[in-house]
């Protein structure tokens, strides 16, 4: 008989994973929130709001890196367009802070400023119920699912692989970061959105909204690696893998590659929709930068830093590269570029499975059983359930591409 | 650059293609003939009809007037000179190579030159490559739940959790290749000849009505050899199986009828004495 | 500019004057009044320089060498020559008791530099060389005020050099249209039918408008002779302009394309040999650039008489830069990456960063001066104003000289085979005994230089800046992978390709929408043709 | 051995990040000044000077017995030219270190995103650069040029007979706020002069566009067809090099079609070759070549700190306009300290109106009290073959600036916080 969907989700991922959530979670709805607004700034455990938003973003960026490594890890398709599915979120998160700026922006009109300044007289169709938090939150998650849907759709179907499907995916990352640049496209231009004021009327700055945000991130991430771990656990993750590992074979065994990579295409691209939702407000600016191809792919870069094809690892990854970036970027200002420079490479030379393959090096260095950890655990179980020891990945990566050769346009092509 | 005409063929298969993506699930292929997965017309005791089948690549014909038919039930060993056009006649059937002219049909009803390789697999057509593909990273024990017959659209295996039958079925082929001791081992992990053997288990685990092994025995010792003859003739009645061999001995270990390809054409067919007794076929490929 | 003011009539009348005095056999000293101008205000000085342009003679050129050189002021009201030794009355010439320092200089901005040079173009008629006479006929064509008219007459009358009799002829016509005698107006009309300049266009277009409104509407130019010959020469203006402008886009197109190519070439190269997607490629562009302007600086210091060769002196340092950096990158990080493309993605986007902020703590943040030569100057003008910028001419041929080389390279020598060997197919071509390890540095180092050239020519037209390079990665990758991968010809089809479909694209869309358009059709393209334009044939047509 | 370090720096990380990041040592002797200004990435061609004058002026008044018998501390930081990194950095500045004040922002949207910040914190900005305008914030003090004390004045200028009395008129610009803006109220302007809209060509490129054939054809199409033709350049800094090299090949020359730029100055000029901008005109409120006391002592202060900071060619460093703003601002802010006799914010904020101080570019300069921008006045030069400027007009004393330009609508009466 079949086993409930309830305790396969709750099988798919060891105690110990689940044991690391609940103290994570306990620490961000719990602990943060009554360091933050209970202890007095004296007291050596407060957190300060700088610290509360700069963590909140990093667990934005972790969100991305699940998401990306979901895509990247296990389908082995490499995105490098994954910060327009990020932005795209935020933007649409965003048009809704604009309406809620009301009547106080610096001009006191009902239009955002930047569209008075452009003369227009009345908002654009596309800003038609932005004013509504419901309307906003369908966006984030159905605009960059759209357009990874179509995107892919056209992608997957001519068996576009490898680097050739990174590379527009930049493209597509690059034009609409230049469409977004131009003002008459009416999200601001360069400036993007700023000088957000509330949230369902809430002042966005108080300390309370500061504090809702960071525990709604961190609810997100924990949703995000319950779904991913489930996902990778499931038979449809197994066949993800297997089509990353030897596409043909799973055609002639009669499974369709192009519906198995557009699902979890447009997942990943929902979920960095939602990550860019939460985004936004905590940083408090959107702009169109945040499309730009460098940006997309440093999501790669923290990936696999923390062990592509684990999703500890990339969660792991996303914290470390930004924690560095934000302390380096202070305490060296004109050589943190060094340091993240060799990080990256030190990381790919020597750590192929990233900080994750590293732990486990080390574990199984002692050779005492490491399954008794419970990060250990989640890390091997994980590697045993896709054996996504990234070194050998680009042997399949080949496989996979090979087959290009076969499509009928291909043929063509060869022709 | 390209002749149009080959950009208008290019363009009438993806459209073909396209049929089929969106037609796939429904039942119905875009020729409006309904068949669903498994379920194929075997009215007049034939499962496969090559017919005049003609595929070149830049010039060079692999395939030149090919036709061939398969009985139901049967096993057909296919023989021939390297570059015979072996591996691009399978290619054809599995739709991964589509004909530039000729049908190619299966049972009565079913079109392989408008279908998918999914699509194929589903129609009941299992294969088995010169090079055994598995899925390095799976388990033995997966790739054979992978490969099992079931539904296999996303949604299903979204939430799909292995039935102890199932569970019982994939055991049961692992006895049958003899892997039932490394089936937690990774695939990657395995030797040659059990790669084969896996793959071969993976085509049972399909339940496919006709089965396509490409050089099924190469690379295997002299007694695996012998079990993969046994099997292989088991087989046959039920499936109905194609080989593509140049090993005589395991030929001739199969017994039933051979065809001799050459220069993407059929030369001579029979059994093997008549057929290695026909002077063409010293000519070209015995006679070396 | 054109239609003559009252003041130019009213200096008109002055130079009459002076006309009659000039023509007098001995020449007498500039008149001190006119002189005594330059140091009164604005118009004043514009109204005397004019007037000195007509006067002629060698005092007269003297004085606007001074006065442009900025060595013309004034000590109380009086107007100064400011010599090294001190200084000397403008007129008289006699010494002052007074220092330099007394003196206020009299700053020259754009619209005296143009009254100026209008003046001694004047000047220059009467030069004994064609060629500085042709360059002062073209000068007044310019811009002559109806001042000038007699003056134009007298040396077309004197002109012998038929060339220099052309331009005149223009430049007088271009006046005489103005003039009250419909022959004239009639002669000149048709004269400038032969003119490809849109300002004269402008100027006969004027003839053919209508003073007032309704009825009481008059045409500009009465006589319709004249009128007819007038549209007549602006159609034939029209035409040679519009042939120009297509011409003039077609160029930048290719253009536009050559520097692409340039960019992407060595890429094509390191991909296609390696699959290693090197995206410290643009930082390699830098080093290109810097090592130029490294040379430039060594020129400057040490012959700066050479100055002009600097650019050449630099292609092998450029190469050899380039393609050491890409040495040491390959051997020190990419040869463990092999087959790892995507792992080799993230290795040199760490590089990038190491290698823009190297630039930038070693060279400092700013972009870097970098001239281009003189013979890199200028450009030639087609009709209608448009110029083909020598340095860009230079560009294209230097593009298509790499590209020889490059595939020379690649098919005849040895090397090159080995490393179409290596893209074909890696392991067997290990097999036949290619050593794929030397190939791989060799083919990643020339490909390194490449781009080093590239920088080169990028130096030549744009900025030369730590990151310089990231401007172009994403173009550079669009054009391998539209060209398909290891495909030079690709390219190249890919890079012109792009150039001109962009610049056709930016005449009627803008700059910001052409290039969106561009990436979407990349996309598309893709679509159509999962390898590219050329797709390497056979088994291992891919990875 | 790799490995191992590599793990230490994670670790070394690690643990810094948990101690809710930078807890600076905190002396009590010392005033914090915060510079926030991109070291790395697009804008650290222009931000860094500011970093390095501001850091000099710092050494002076510490030098001159600090401000209240303390001295100053800069706390430098990198936001590496990222806009929400601007924000982040801010934050922490005035959360974590307690500045008294922060010196910095270049680019519009930086400005925009840390703005949020220094309200909520109540801190205070000293923004050096010249900007569009349409802007007014209590804590922020705005010591570059508003768009009447800069673009204005200059195309008046190239009106006037002496400019060579430009009829048509080309606004080009990098599609970004400030030309936008500056562009919209140069069209309402020149509308107001009689200025035609078939006379006036408005484009725009987007940012780091460096091929402009196009642009130079189209716009020596537009100049040709008669009148006399001036361009308006609000060329974002990069763009500025091949901009000019094209217009130079063209044959574009400045005695026809002179081009006024504002945002080319002295720094951006190291990086060109001069000789195709003879003559094109920059519209500053300082320029470097201006000749007087104050300026020779400031440039002179300057050479001196790079070479003994070992700033990159040191020996070619030069000084621009927001390079002297922040200079002022500084000094200015000094002076409102020790008026107020605290750094408390609000006392600041209420001394620094009226200040005055007298700026290198020879005027002394005085800070309006009602809209916190400086009474500035307007130069305009042209380029010299050495890459500096000679002043062809100036102002004849400084005039007050008007963020709210009157040019677009809805800005009557918004003159004042």
């Amino acid at each position: 008989m079949r086993t409930p969907f309830t305790l396969r989700l709750f099988q798919s991922m060891p105690r110990g994973g689940w044991i690391a959530l609940a103290i994570f979670a306990a620490v961000a709805w719990i602990g943060v929130p009554v360091a933050h607004l209970a202890l007095p700034e004296s007291h050596p455990l407060h957190v300060f709001a700088y610290t509360v938003s700069l963590l909140g973003k990093i667990l934005c960026y972790m969100v991305v890196a699940v998401a990306m490594d979901l895509i990247w890890g296990y389908a082995g398709i490499l995105s490098l367009g994954h910060g327009l599915f990020f932005a795209l979120g935020g933007y649409a998160f965003g048009m809704y802070l604009m309406r809620q700026i009301g009547r106080d922006g610096s001009y006191g009109a009902e239009l955002p400023d930047f569209m008075v300044f452009l003369d227009w007289k009345e908002l654009p169709w596309y800003w038609a119920g932005s004013d509504s938090l419901l309307w906003a939150l369908f966006l984030v998650v159905a605009l960059p699912g759209l357009v990874a849907f179509v995107f892919g759709w056209f992608a997957f179907r001519s068996r576009i692989k490898g680097v050739y499907f990174s590379i527009i995916t930049q493209a597509l990352t690059y034009a609409a970061m230049l469409l977004f640049f131009r003002n008459e496209t009416g999200f601001g231009g360069n400036n993007g959105f700023t000088d957000f004021k509330r949230i369902l009327g809430y002042d966005i700055t108080s300390p309370g909204m500061r504090v809702t945000l960071f525990a709604l991130s961190a609810a997100l991430l924990i949703a995000c690696l319950v779904l991913g771990r489930y996902l990778v656990t499931s038979r449809f993750g197994r066949v993800l893998a297997a089509i990353r590992d030897a596409e043909s074979r799973v055609m002639f065994i009669g499974y369709n590659p192009l519906h198995y990579k557009l699902f979890m295409w447009t997942l990943s691209a929902m979920l960095c929709g939602l990550a860019g939702a939460l985004y936004v407000p905590q940083v408090g600016i959107i702009n169109p930068s945040e499309m730009s191809p460098a940006n997309s792919i440093e999501i790669a870069v923290w990936v696999a830093v923390g062990g592509r094809g684990t999703l500890v690892g990339a969660v792991l990854g996303a914290g470390i590269v930004n924690l560095a970036k934000s302390v380096f970027t202070v305490y060296l200002p004109e050589y943190w570029p060094f340091v993240l420079g060799f990080l990256f490479i030190v990381v790919t030379l020597y750590l192929p499975d990233g900080v994750v393959g590293l732990w486990r090096k080390l574990r199984a260095r002692r050779a005492a059983a490491a399954l008794d950890d419970a990060s250990a655990a989640a890390g091997a179980g994980l590697s045993a359930a896709i054996g996504g020891a990234p070194a050998e990945v680009p042997a399949t990566e080949r496989q996979a591409a090979r087959s290009t050769a076969d499509t009928p346009i291909a043929k063509g092509a060869n022709a | 650059m390209i002749p149009t005409l080959e950009i208008e063929r290019e363009r009438a298969h993806l459209d073909a293609e396209r049929e089929n993506q969106r037609e796939h699930w429904d039942g119905s292929a875009a020729d409006g003939r309904v068949y669903r997965p498994g379920e194929l017309d075997l009215s007049h005791k034939v499962i496969l009809y090559l017919d005049d089948i003609t595929v070149s690549f830049d010039g060079f014909r692999a395939l030149n007037k090919l036709s061939l038919t398969i009985d139901a039930g049967e096993l057909r060993c296919i023989i021939g000179p390297n570059g015979a056009g072996k591996t691009t006649m399978m290619d054809v059937i599995t739709g991964k190579t589509r004909p530039d002219s000729g049908t190619a049909f299966f049972g009565q009803t079913i079109d392989l030159t408008r279908l998918t390789e999914p699509e194929i697999a589903h129609a009941g057509i299992g294969r088995k490559f010169q090079k055994p593909t598995i899925f390095e990273h799976h388990s033995a024990f997966e790739n054979l739940e992978l490969a099992m017959k079931a539904d296999k659209r996303v949604r299903r295996t979204l939430f799909a959790s292995l039935l102890d039958d199932e569970r019982d079925r994939v055991a049961e082929v692992l006895r049958q290749i003899r892997l039932d001791q490394a089936a937690d081992r990774p695939a990657g992990l395995l030797s040659h000849g059990q790669k084969q053997w896996l793959e071969i288990g993976m085509l049972l685990m399909q339940e496919p009505r006709l089965l396509l092994l490409d050089e099924p025995v190469a690379g295997m010792t002299d007694d695996e050899t012998e079990r993969t003859a046994e099997l292989f003739t088991s087989l046959a009645g039920k499936h109905s199986l194609v080989v593509v061999e140049h090993d005589m001995a395991f030929v001739e270990a199969l017994g039933g009828k051979v065809t001799v390809l050459c220069e993407g054409s059929v030369l001579a067919e029979g059994d093997l004495a008549t057929v290695q007794a026909d002077p063409r076929v010293i000519e070209v490929y015995l006679g070396r | 500019m054109f239609g003559p003011t009252k003041r130019q009539w009213c200096i008109a009348a002055v130079l009459c004057v002076l006309m009659a005095l000039a023509a007098l056999p001995a020449r007498a000293a500039l008149d001190p009044a006119l002189v005594q101008g330059l140091g009164g205000d604005f118009n004043a000085r514009v109204a005397a320089i004019d007037a000195l342009g007509v006067a002629g003679g060698d005092e007269a050129a003297a004085l606007l060498d001074a006065l442009e050189g900025g060595r013309l002021g004034t000590v109380d009201g009086r107007l100064v020559v400011i010599a090294p030794d001190g200084l000397r009355d403008a007129t008289s010439g006699e010494a002052l008791a007074a220092d330099a320092g007394a003196a206020t200089r009299i700053t020259v901005n754009n619209r005296l530099r143009r009254a100026i040079g209008t003046a001694r173009a004047a000047l220059a008629l009467s030069s004994a060389q064609p060629a500085q006479r042709l360059a002062a006929a073209d000068t007044l064509r310019e811009n002559a005020s109806p001042a000038l008219l007699p003056v134009l007459a007298r040396a077309l009358a004197a002109e012998q050099d038929d060339a220099v009799r052309a331009v005149l002829r223009y430049a007088t016509a271009k006046l005489e249209l103005a003039s009250p005698d419909p022959a004239l107006r009639l002669k000149a009309a048709q004269a400038l039918g032969g003119s490809s300049d849109a300002a004269v266009k402008n100027l006969l277009a004027a003839l053919l408008e209508k003073r007032g409104d309704g009825a009481a509407a008059t045409w500009v130019e009465a006589d319709a002779e004249v009128r007819a010959a007038a549209a007549a020469s602006m159609r034939a203006i029209d035409r040679r302009i519009g042939l120009a402008q297509t011409a003039g886009t077609l160029f930048s197109g290719l253009s536009l394309g050559s520097i692409l190519l340039l960019a992407a070439l060595g890429l094509a190269i390191t991909y296609g040999v390696m699959g290693v997607i090197n995206m410290a490629h643009g930082e390699l562009l830098m080093v290109g650039a810097y090592a130029t302007f490294l040379v430039q600086g060594a020129f400057r210091s040490h012959l700066p008489e050479y100055l002009d060769l600097y650019v050449l002196a630099a292609i092998p340092a450029a190469f050899l830069a380039a393609a050491l950096v890409g040495i040491a990158m390959e051997r020190l990080v990419l040869r463990h990456l092999y087959g790892r493309p995507l792992e080799s993605l993230l290795a040199t986007w760490g590089l990038s960063l190491v290698l823009i902020q190297a630039a930038r703590v070693l060279f400092g943040p700013q972009n870097l001066e970098l001239a281009n030569p003189s013979w890199m100057s200028g450009g030639v003008e087609l009709a209608g104003g448009v110029v083909l910028p020598y340095n860009r001419i230079v560009i294209l041929g230097f593009a298509a000289f790499v590209l020889v080389l490059i595939w020379l390279m690649m098919q005849k020598t040895r090397l090159g085979m080995f490393v179409r060997a290596v893209t074909q197919n890696r392991p067997m071509a290990g097999c036949v005994g290619v050593p794929t390890a030397r190939v791989d540095t060799l083919a990643f180092a020339i490909g390194s230089g490449v781009a080093g050239l590239g920088g080169l020519a990028l130096s030549q037209i744009a900025n030369v800046g730590p990151a310089m390079g990231t401007g172009y990665i994403v173009d550079a990758f669009m054009v391998v992978v539209l060209g398909g991968v290891g495909q030079l010809a690709g390219a190249v089809w890919a890079a012109l390709g792009l150039g001109i479909v962009a610049k056709f694209l930016e005449g009627w869309a803008g700059a910001v929408v052409a290039k969106i358009l561009v990436l979407v059709f990349i996309i598309a393209f893709i679509q159509k043709r999962p390898q590219g334009i050329f797709a390497l044939k056979g088994r291992f047509a891919d990875s | 051995m790799n490995r191992r370090n590599f793990v230490k720096a994670l670790t070394l990380s690690a643990s810094i990040a948990a101690i809710g990041l930078p807890a600076g040592a905190h002396a009590a002797d010392t005033i914090k000044i915060g510079i926030l200004h991109s070291l790395s990435g697009t804008m650290a061609i222009s931000e860094t000077a500011l970093k390095n004058v501001a850091l000099m002026t710092i050494e002076e008044i510490n030098a001159g017995g600090g401000v209240l018998g303390k001295k100053l501390e800069p706390v430098v930081v990198d936001p590496a030219s990222n806009w929400p990194l601007f924000a982040e950095r801010a934050r922490q500045l005035l959360a974590q270190d307690k500045v008294a004040a922060v010196f910095g922002c270049w680019t519009s949207v930086s400005r925009k995103s840390v703005l949020p910040v220094f309200k909520e914190l109540n801190g205070l900005l000293f923004y050096p650069v010249q900007y569009e305008g349409e802007e007014l914030e209590k804590n922020v003090f705005y010591t570059g040029a508003a768009p009447n004390q800069q673009a204005i004045p200059a195309v008046e200028y190239l009106m006037s007979e002496e400019g060579g009395g430009a009829k048509r008129f080309v606004l080009l610009g990098t599609d970004y706020v400030y030309p936008r803006t500056t562009n919209k109220i140069l069209r309402a302007f020149l509308k107001s002069k009689g200025v035609s809209d078939a006379d006036i060509l408005e484009d725009y490129t987007p940012f780091g566009h460096a091929d402009y054939q196009t642009i130079i054809a189209r716009i020596k199409h537009f100049a040709a067809e008669g009148k006399k033709t001036a361009v308006v350049s609000t060329i974002n800094g990069d763009s500025n090099v091949p901009f000019y090299k094209e217009l130079g090949n063209a044959g574009l020359k400045a005695t026809d079609v002179p081009v006024v730029a504002f945002s080319v100055g002295e720094e951006e000029l190291r990086g060109v070759d001069t000789k195709p901008l003879l003559g094109h005109l920059a519209a500053w409120n300082y320029f470097m070549s201006v000749d007087n006391p104050q300026n020779k002592a400031f440039i002179d202060k300057y050479r001196a700190w790079a070479k003994k900071n070992a700033v990159p060619n040191a020996d070619t460093v030069v000084t621009n306009d927001p390079m002297e703003a922040t200079y002022v601002g500084l000094h200015m802010w000094k002076q409102a300290v020790e008026k107020a006799g605290s750094t408390d914010v609000d006392k600041v904020i209420a001394a620094m109106g009226g200040q005055t101080f007298k700026a290198p570019s020879g005027f002394t300069l005085t800070m309006d009290a009602t809209n916190h921008h400086l009474h500035k006045p307007v130069l305009i030069g042209e380029v010299r073959a050495d890459g500096q400027f000679d002043v062809v007009w100036q102002t004849q004393q400084p005039i007050r600036a008007q963020p709210w330009s009157p040019f677009i609508e809805g800005n009557e009466g918004k003159q004042g916080l």
